[in-house]
């Protein structure tokens, strides 16, 4: 098993996927599976996060087998 | 209750129709529908906007989707609900979304459909791309306020 | 701006889509629609009823409409109106009142809604007479607050 | 010419009757022509009035040609 990791709209198109698979080798929190996936480059600030399609924090425990993403603000409704 | 992610044009006004008449259980129960259905406009700050692409995320749209109308049921008296979003390639004039809500009177549906929306907007997993008649296309950043300037 | 007064069973959705479609001039203008549909339930204040009159004061009643619609335009930034109320013989499950607003933006949709229905609900010279499935008859005093009672 | 006085819905029942014409011999408030017209009988607390379909108080004018509608609390829109 992996961790799944999801990007969506602008971050996926800045980051250049659409996601990555992070070998599950411990428990992690949100922010260390970014840090993992993402060596050197900062969360954008207004980042949103989801554990297994459910909002979280950056201090939220991700497990072996979860589905991590990231996205900006979301924009639905009528415009 | 009933969510829908639609990647196609629909009528929103023929589709509540239909899911009304479906209702069966609840004829002579509601006194009171707000249906909010919101449409592409072809113009977003001043810039002429020929069509948009509406991302999305499979699966956790349909459960935020449904959280908007499980969180507006457990705070006003509502008999029924339905929520209609698009996702894809969406031009001017083309509904985008519609929320449905009966109830038996007329505060608990305007307050609830209302509430959905705002819900929505802030909660659900879509973010839209604008493809501007000038040919750039850009992510929209965040929601309007809701409120056209009052001249 | 379009105000009616309908002494026949008439199809909301339909009427509303139809108005829509005429609306030429504003595609791809309007973001935002708010439709409020009031219909007649089977049961008020515990008693059922099996029908209703509602005697209203011709030409006063459109008069009034009007206002209530003029009144939101001057409030809140709307791009059109329409109106719908039902007169005489009124049966369970069927539709009263229809009111649908253009605008913009959502929030302006939704507020100016509300305060057409809160408007006609105190102003437009509309009085139901219901019909209870005792046989008895009994005029409608007063409006109820909106909304259900919250279990 | 005349003043044409019009009563709506429970109070019409009251009454008995859905009009009455008043010969208008001068200028009359709102107050002054129920009285000529429903001698004796006072005008219910929560009467709505209007003259020429127009919402008026007690105290407004009513001339020659003025249609006059006294009426209960009105209940349109959804039940």
């Amino acid at each position: 098993m992996s961790i799944k990791v999801r990007y969506f709209a602008s971050l996926k198109e800045q980051l250049g996927r659409d996601e990555d698979n992070l070998e599950a080798v411990r428990e992690y929190t949100v922010s260390q599976v970014w840090t993992e996936v993402n060596p050197g480059q900062a969360m954008p600030d207004n980042v949103l996060i989801a554990v297994n399609m459910a909002y979280v924090d950056q201090a939220a425990v991700v497990k072996d087998g979860d589905e991590v993403a990231f996205f900006p603000p979301v924009t639905g409704g009528e415009r | 209750m009933k969510v829908s992610v639609i990647d196609h044009l629909f009528d929103p006004w023929q589709v509540v129709a239909d899911y009304q008449q479906g209702l069966t259980a609840l004829k002579g129960k509601y006194g009171a529908t707000c249906l909010f259905v919101g449409t592409m406009r072809d113009f977003n700050e001043d810039d002429s906007v020929k069509g948009m692409y509406l991302e999305h995320y499979p699966d956790m749209t349909e459960k935020q989707l449904l959280a908007c109308l499980q969180q507006a049921a457990d705070k006003w008296s509502v008999l029924d609900a339905l929520l209609l979003h698009r996702v894809g390639d969406i031009y001017p004039d083309e509904p985008i979304v519609a929320v449905a809500i009966w109830s038996s009177h007329r505060g608990d549906a305007f307050d609830a459909c209302r509430f959905v929306m705002e819900q929505l907007k802030s909660n659900a997993p879509f973010w839209k791309k604008e493809l501007l008649t000038s040919g750039e296309s850009r992510w929209v950043e965040k929601n309007t306020n809701g409120y056209a300037k009052k001249s």
